[in-house]
């Protein structure tokens, strides 16, 4: 192939690559976006292989099959739950092999290159080696291969500072002279950066690491193409690297976070324990779009209105969800519970002013063999007359109290303003069920949210 | 324009396209979308075949296998794992919602 | 009521007031002298120039009225043929709000929708209270409540309204009305229109025309079924100048189920149900029908206010420069004047005069 | 009502009804035989194991029950010594449904709550019909009705209903309670709550308690603007087994607008209103006094379905095995019992028939 | 200046270009998006001007002075009325600048330029050309120089069919030849190209054709880039090609129209004619966005409802219109005419029903002197009851009626379905007045996108 | 790579900026967006100073002042008419909406 015909490979690659990212973020298109992205990375590496002028190709192709089996079959066997220390551990071999590409073209030809040659070499070095080492360490998290709270080594905020001016001092040194003793000391020195960047991370945020970490690969793998003089390379990883950053801010954003003290965890002694799961119960709680997503990819879904509902006067904003979630095809409908709010009927008057009409009002009875076909189940402001407790806990003020079996559905909905449980005072087991998501505040402002969320879709 | 001059130039329009693509990305797929571009980066197998292909000597070729193997992975399982975690937006299929990432 | 007073005097006129007249909407005397009005005793009619009054004049009250005075009520010419013959011997000049145009620009002077939105509003209440169950639905501990059904016959003004407070309560309404607009209107008030098959009637300025009697026999078959599945039902159909249709028979009643009301406004014009008498609850079986009588005036603090806001709308049309003018060039005017100067102005009422005399 | 018949002799009973009880309810002697149970005229107590009903037995439908009956009713202890004796005595097992404990379990049995939902629906209408204006707001082209302003006094259960309905019907509601929890409530309902400077006043299980007539003055003169602002009071307020307390003195009701109408629920328990007697509409001045009785009864049906099922529900609870069997230690069933094997279980009552006898 | 230098001023222009159109993309920013292209482009040309080796420098200095005064003096005299055609003659020039440039470079080193940069001197021309006779044309329509009906010549669609198959031939014929002459008549043939493009263009399409030659000029600098090897221009170039013609595209969606119609409107008869504004009284219609920014900017908006809005059943969504703008900040009112609707206080009734505080909700004369400092009245499903009518012609059936000053607010916008007159059947004046915006359809659906258009803004 | 992939690079990187950064713009901006956009073709006149600057003979300094002036025009009088449509979102102030390109 001539070289012009490759760049232009290469070309189609990078563009499968944008449409890649681009359609990964919009539900429809995301699985396309996927597939277009795999068949850009089939196209780089055939016209890579084919375009001649390799030695040790068998070598070559032996050592990929060895990468594919491992990579295939844990990507398929791996369980649902399990997905995010895989993608840690798949991120940090990509960040792991940039490195070493780094480290390879530093020692075939690293004392007669140019400075910028050697600032690339440094940088992919330095940060593919922390990416590594930093994707590890959360794969170990995550696989509670270790403690998944934050670990704050006695004196470590100090350690950590002297390291990384250490891993800095050795990166600058190498500039001038491009010793490659000094390349081995700074990929030792990034590699234990990496570690202690990360292990004062908190279970919650180590998603939001992740994701940095896999920025900082883009970064890397860019910096590789700058060595390579291989526009995809530089495309490819800066496409990674500037979605990857600001896929880390929303997604920080999303959970309340800030990234700026995540990537100074290490530095700072208060940070390195914040939104440690130091508390007792783990409940998950997520954003509007997520319970837009649910909601609108839904066949079936219960709403269960409760006091709540009337607190926040939602019921107009609730008949325009279910009316938007109707209009997309997705089957709704309302179970009452016969004492939900605080006066009998209270729910059907609230309901008859939003002009809900009342074929869509289902009674206890008549609804709760439902549940069990139900995808999702939204409860809004409703508690006592969900919570399990009534059948389980003969204690409860509740117990013999006959309940709506939300617990049936395949996924359960909250919204409420807080932990606090209602009118009966009792805790409610569901709320911390795995298959329930929370929306935490007023029951209006949540579903004016998710409404607004939907008809973004 | 020399050579440096236009990588800078497709570097800096690539971040554009980088932030402006994924600006309006919905919660629900951060994760998949995080994974997504985690294989993208595997392209950097690339480069490892290229080092391993154009090796001179023997640390060299070895530094590079190891790359190609990582590389190949990073690449191959990205893909593959994102896929899976798409399945819940394949036709309408509600209910099996990855459960991952977002976790708190 | 008092509050028209001050816009009446600055028109130019002396307002007296039957001493009294305020007792049933709680404006007493003192109320309307306040306001500048004088308050009589006794005879107020002899030297009046212009009388408003919400039923029509006794023969009586006309003979004490002098020759050129204005008369603007509430006046059923064709039932009302003596004091038209008076009123025209007298040389007076009356006017009927019954027959006030529909037209745009005579709205705020259309006392019969006034009162009509009180007769609708006031209707459901009727059959609320009568009703031994209740309007919403309610899903309690003890069982589940279904709403009660309400049908409404005759979408006008009234029908409307009465489709509105019975959906307020929580009812589930359906309604039928023989005009094609209504059914739109009826839609517009969120409840369901009885399409039957029969063709569609209607008349002029809105109204309906009346029907011949195949047609009304068909249209009963027809909502028969509607009848028996409702727990209460509001008639207030009318053809103006006509006997009220007759929708609902004894039979249709006898099929309805135990403890349904109908409320039928139309009972003072002969009743759009057979068993119905004015001012009356009748009990036919496990069925009570009422019949309205001057239904507004169970309602009369809000009836009076809206009925002397009409009156004063339409006596403003014939004021000019602070005196009485009438422009029977105006369509309104001329439109619902009955007698004036001697003669009967409103045709069908002076045929139905030259019939009966000769 | 015939629909809960089935389910007593599904749990082995046999079903014996008085013949004509079903009258008001619309459900004949026949629906009754229809469904599987006996009607009988004349004495259809001497055999009977299980005794329900809506007003207590007198002293000698008791003395023609055999020893070891159960009977369950209304039955208010404080005002029924006589019969609690006669119980007693007659070692029948009496529960009394206003004593069922208020927990979340007994919900279903509750017929405080239900009856009181039929009554707080009734005293809106009641106010609406005695209105002499609209409840809602009208902008017409006879001028603009004001809403009417409704306050409703004590927001329980029938509170919150009157508030409801009166939201519904168009009127503004603001509302008043002495319990902390209850500005929520009235909020939940979309009406306003009036907050008083005073601190608030709760018992057990979501009652109120009584107050000193101190408080209950203050309570009086911070009320006096609300109520003189109002069209229409709705009181409800009620301390359980205790007079009802007096929210609406001659003054205040003096003080009204003309027109306005006041409904009393508590009439009956002593009235929250001075002027107010059972049962009787009383004008006083420009204003109406309504004081309930019996309200429910004016629903029979629905107030009647809600009621058998509420006694249904708490029966089934002392039914085991196709046998009855009571559980005392069920704290419902301990809770609402009030004689049981010839003796006074229900403390408060046992201490008034000790202060009494001695 | 070093090359470098140079070159990374001109990257800094070219970022300068992104971020402006990015800002222009959305209200609050787009004031200083403008800005920021403008200084990209100062920044541009002082860096061109200072990087040295230029002759004639005072003659440019000239040159630059002459365009400047009658470029800002027509941007800012212009009546508001007037400023697309000052666009359209704006972008004329910028193509025929083009052009020149192109023209110029092929006469300096054309018969030796390799084929690339032949494609790329005829594409630039050709183009250029079409863009700015194109333009003209558009100018001339605008202006109402010559009619703004669509020019139909007779036999037009073969006259242009040749002219079209002769340009595109005495392209081809340079490529291989570099000949003068026949650039000449390439040019010659571009320009009569360009107005046949244009002339058969009915009025209403005008926008979206300037939008379109926009995106000509953009690639046509691009292409001047590429034979000037000036990555800026390439840069700039194409992105006002893809933007241009992404918003081409948007705009012919907005307004209902087809770009590829209106491309090969000089090739179809039917065409020709369509949407011409040969309707004898032209309305001006608009899409919910237009709606939604017009409210989302107002101080005070007032909304008009009428029998339209209670047949639709919307009276829950436009309380949620009223409510979104409230937390905007914007005072709404409803204005609440005597006889709305068909039946006495239909519209209290209707409100009531959507729990809109009774507070709001302001009688006729109560509101009457409001319109007067009212930014937009929002008449939904009313006719007569705002229907001047009844003040001016005494034949009409409401003639006398009371009405709403809605011709009193600065911008008045109908939700309506049609052109249908109310129910006394005659024809409301103020559907045609200037100030009046159309949103057709029925106003339950109307409303909702409206909703949806600002919660997005 | 060559000098020309790296501007054909560049070319595309630019295309995908292009089309994401306008892709979600409201109706009311499009005429401004299209002004703005017009004024920044105006660059075109980095072109025609090289031209002139280098020109060789006459007619090819003719040719590049003709075109000076015709960018100057688009250039400057292309900001300035945007910068005059914008004004209404200027802080808040409405009604004077710009009845401008959309009209029908
Ligand atoms: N129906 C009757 O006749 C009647 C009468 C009296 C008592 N009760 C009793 O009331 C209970 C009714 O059950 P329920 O499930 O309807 O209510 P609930 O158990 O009292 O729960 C209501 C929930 O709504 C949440 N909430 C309150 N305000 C909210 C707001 N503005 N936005 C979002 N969430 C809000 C509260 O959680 P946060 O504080 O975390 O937001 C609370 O957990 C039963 O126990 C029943 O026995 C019923
Ligand atoms: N209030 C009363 O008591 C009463 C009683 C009887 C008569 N009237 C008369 O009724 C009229 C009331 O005036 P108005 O302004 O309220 O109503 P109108 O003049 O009848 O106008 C209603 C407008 O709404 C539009 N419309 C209908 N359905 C719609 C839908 N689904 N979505 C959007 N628009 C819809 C119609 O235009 P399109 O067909 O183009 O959509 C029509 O132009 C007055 O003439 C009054 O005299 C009033
Ligand atoms: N434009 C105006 O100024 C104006 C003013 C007020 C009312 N109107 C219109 O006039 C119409 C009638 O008003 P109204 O209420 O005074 O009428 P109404 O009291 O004369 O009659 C009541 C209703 O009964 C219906 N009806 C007659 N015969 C019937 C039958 N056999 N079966 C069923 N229904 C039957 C009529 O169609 C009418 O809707 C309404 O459409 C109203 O909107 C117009
Ligand atoms: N959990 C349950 O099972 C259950 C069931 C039914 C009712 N409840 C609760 O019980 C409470 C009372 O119910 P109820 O309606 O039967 O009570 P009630 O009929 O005994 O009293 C009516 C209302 O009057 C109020 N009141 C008493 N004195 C007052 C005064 N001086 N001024 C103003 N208001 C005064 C009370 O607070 C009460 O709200 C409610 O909160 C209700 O929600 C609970």
């Amino acid at each position: 192939m001539s070289a012009n015909a490759v760049s232009l490979a290469y070309l189609v690659a990078a563009v499968a690559f944008i449409l890649a990212l681009k359609g990964l973020s919009s539900p429809p298109s995301a699985r396309n976006g996927n597939m277009i992205g795999a068949i850009g990375a089939l196209i780089a590496v055939i016209v890579v292989l084919i375009s001649g002028n390799l030695s040790h190709v068998w070598m070559i192709y032996v050592a990929m099959l060895i990468g594919v089996v491992p990579g295939v079959w844990a990507a398929r066997r791996v369980k649902m739950t399990a997905i995010p220390q895989l993608v840690a551990l798949f991120n940090g071999v990509g960040g792991g092999a940039a490195a070493v590409v780094a480290l390879a073209e530093f020692l075939k030809s690293g004392h007669t290159d140019p400075v910028g040659s050697l600032v690339a070499t440094v940088f992919s070095i330095l940060i593919g080696s922390v990416s590594f080492a930093g994707s590890a360490v959360t794969f170990a998290k995550l696989q509670e291969l270790m403690t998944t709270r934050p670990v704050v080594l006695p004196g470590g905020k100090y350690v950590s500072a002297l390291v990384a001016v250490a891993t800095l001092a050795a990166a600058i040194a190498v500039l001038p002279t491009g010793n490659t003793a000094l390349v081995v000391a700074l990929l030792a020195l990034s590699l234990v950066l990496g570690v202690l960047f990360v292990l004062p991370v908190g279970g919650a945020d180590v998603p939001i690491v992740i994701s940095l970490l896999n920025a900082f690969t883009g970064l890397t793998v860019a910096a590789s193409g700058y060595l390579l003089n291989n526009t995809l390379l530089i495309v490819a990883g800066t496409l990674v690297g500037a979605s990857g950053t600001i896929l880390t801010r929303l997604m920080a954003q999303a959970m309340g976070r800030s990234v700026v003290s995540i990537l100074f965890g290490a530095f700072t002694a208060k940070a390195s324990t914040a939104g440690g799961p130091s508390e007792a119960r783990p409940v998950r709680s997520a954003g509007p779009e997520d319970i837009a997503i649910l909601l609108a990819y839904a066949h079936k879904v219960i709403i269960v209105p409760g006091y709540g509902l009337a607190v926040a006067q939602a019921q107009h904003t609730v008949r325009e969800l279910a009316d938007l979630l109707a209009s997309r095809g997705v089957t709704v409908e309302y179970a009452i519970h016969p004492v939900a709010g605080r006066m009998p009927g209270h729910m059907n008057v609230l309901l008859a002013e939003a002009n809900v009409p009342y074929e869509q009002l289902k009674e206890m009875d008549e609804v709760n063999g439902e549940f069990a076909s139900t995808d999702v189940a939204v409860v809004i402001g409703a508690n006592d007359v969900v919570n399990p407790a009534a059948r389980t806990d003969p204690s409860a003020p509740i117990y013999g109290m006959p309940i709506l079996n939300v617990d049936q559905a395949t996924n359960i909905v909250f919204m409420k303003r807080s932990m606090r449980p209602g009118f009966a005072g009792i805790e409610n087991e569901l709320l911390y069920d795995p298959k329930t998501t929370l929306l935490f505040g007023d029951a209006k402002d949540s579903l004016t949210k998710v409404v607004g969320a939907i008809k973004n879709m | 324009m020399s050579e440096g001059m236009a990588l800078l130039t497709i570097f800096v329009m690539a971040v554009f396209v980088g932030f402006e693509v994924v600006s309006k990305v919905s919660t629900i797929l951060h994760t998949p979308l995080m994974s997504g571009a985690n294989a993208i980066h595997g392209v950097i197998l690339v480069g490892a075949i290229l080092v391993a292909g154009h090796a001179d000597n023997a640390i060299e070729l070895w530094l590079g296998l190891f790359a190609i193997v990582l590389a190949t992975v990073n690449m191959v399982g990205g893909f593959v794992v994102t896929d899976r975690m798409l399945e819940m937006f394949k036709g309408k299929k509600p209910g099996a919602r990855a459960s991952a990432g977002s976790d708190k | 009521m008092p509050e028209v007073v001050p816009r009446l005097i600055q028109a130019g006129f002396d307002v007296v007031v039957e001493s009294g007249a305020g007792r049933h909407t709680f404006a007493s005397d003192q109320a309307y002298t306040d306001v500048g009005a004088q308050v009589r005793d006794g005879d107020v009619l002899a030297d009046a120039d212009v009388v408003l009054s919400v039923q029509p004049l006794t023969v009586d009250q006309i003979d004490r009225l002098h020759a050129g005075a204005v008369t603007i009520s509430f006046l059923p010419v064709a039932a009302s043929l003596d004091q038209v013959r008076r009123l025209t011997a007298k040389k007076i000049t009356a006017f009927s709000i019954e027959l006030l145009p529909r037209i745009s620009r005579a709205q705020s002077m259309d006392a019969l929708t006034s009162q009509a939105l009180v007769a609708g509003y006031r209707a459901v209440l009727v059959a609320a209270q009568n009703l031994p169950t209740f309007f919403p639905m309610f899903m309690t501990a003890a069982g589940t409540i279904a709403p009660a059904r309400v049908l409404v016959l005759g979408a006008g003004v009234a029908g409307l309204q009465a489709i509105a407070t019975a959906r307020r309560l929580g009812a589930v309404v359906d309604a039928y009305d023989v005009r094609p607009a209504s059914a739109d209107e009826v839609r517009s008030m969120g409840a369901t229109f009885i399409t039957l098959e029969l063709e569609s009637l209607e008349g002029s300025g809105g109204y309906a025309r009346e029907m011949t009697e195949d047609r009304a026999q068909r249209q009963r078959e027809l909502l028969t079924p509607y009848l028996a599945k409702a727990d209460a039902v509001i008639t207030t159909a009318a053809v103006p100048g006509r006997r009220a249709p007759l929708l609902v028979t004894t039979a249709m009643v006898e099929a309805m189920k135990p403890g349904t009301v109908v409320v039928d406004l139309a009972a003072e014009t002969g009743g759009n149900c057979e068993l119905s008498k004015p001012g009356e609850l009748v009990r036919h079986g496990d069925v009570v029908i009422w019949g309205g009588q001057n239904v507004p005036s169970s309602m009369p603090v809000d009836a009076s206010r809206l009925y002397s806001k009409n009156l004063l709308n339409l006596l403003m049309l014939m004021v000019a420069d602070s005196a009485l003018k009438l422009d029977f060039d105006d369509e309104i005017i001329a439109g619902c004047c009955v007698t004036h100067d001697g003669t009967v102005r409103h045709a069908p009422t002076a045929e139905l005069l030259g019939e009966v005399t000769s």
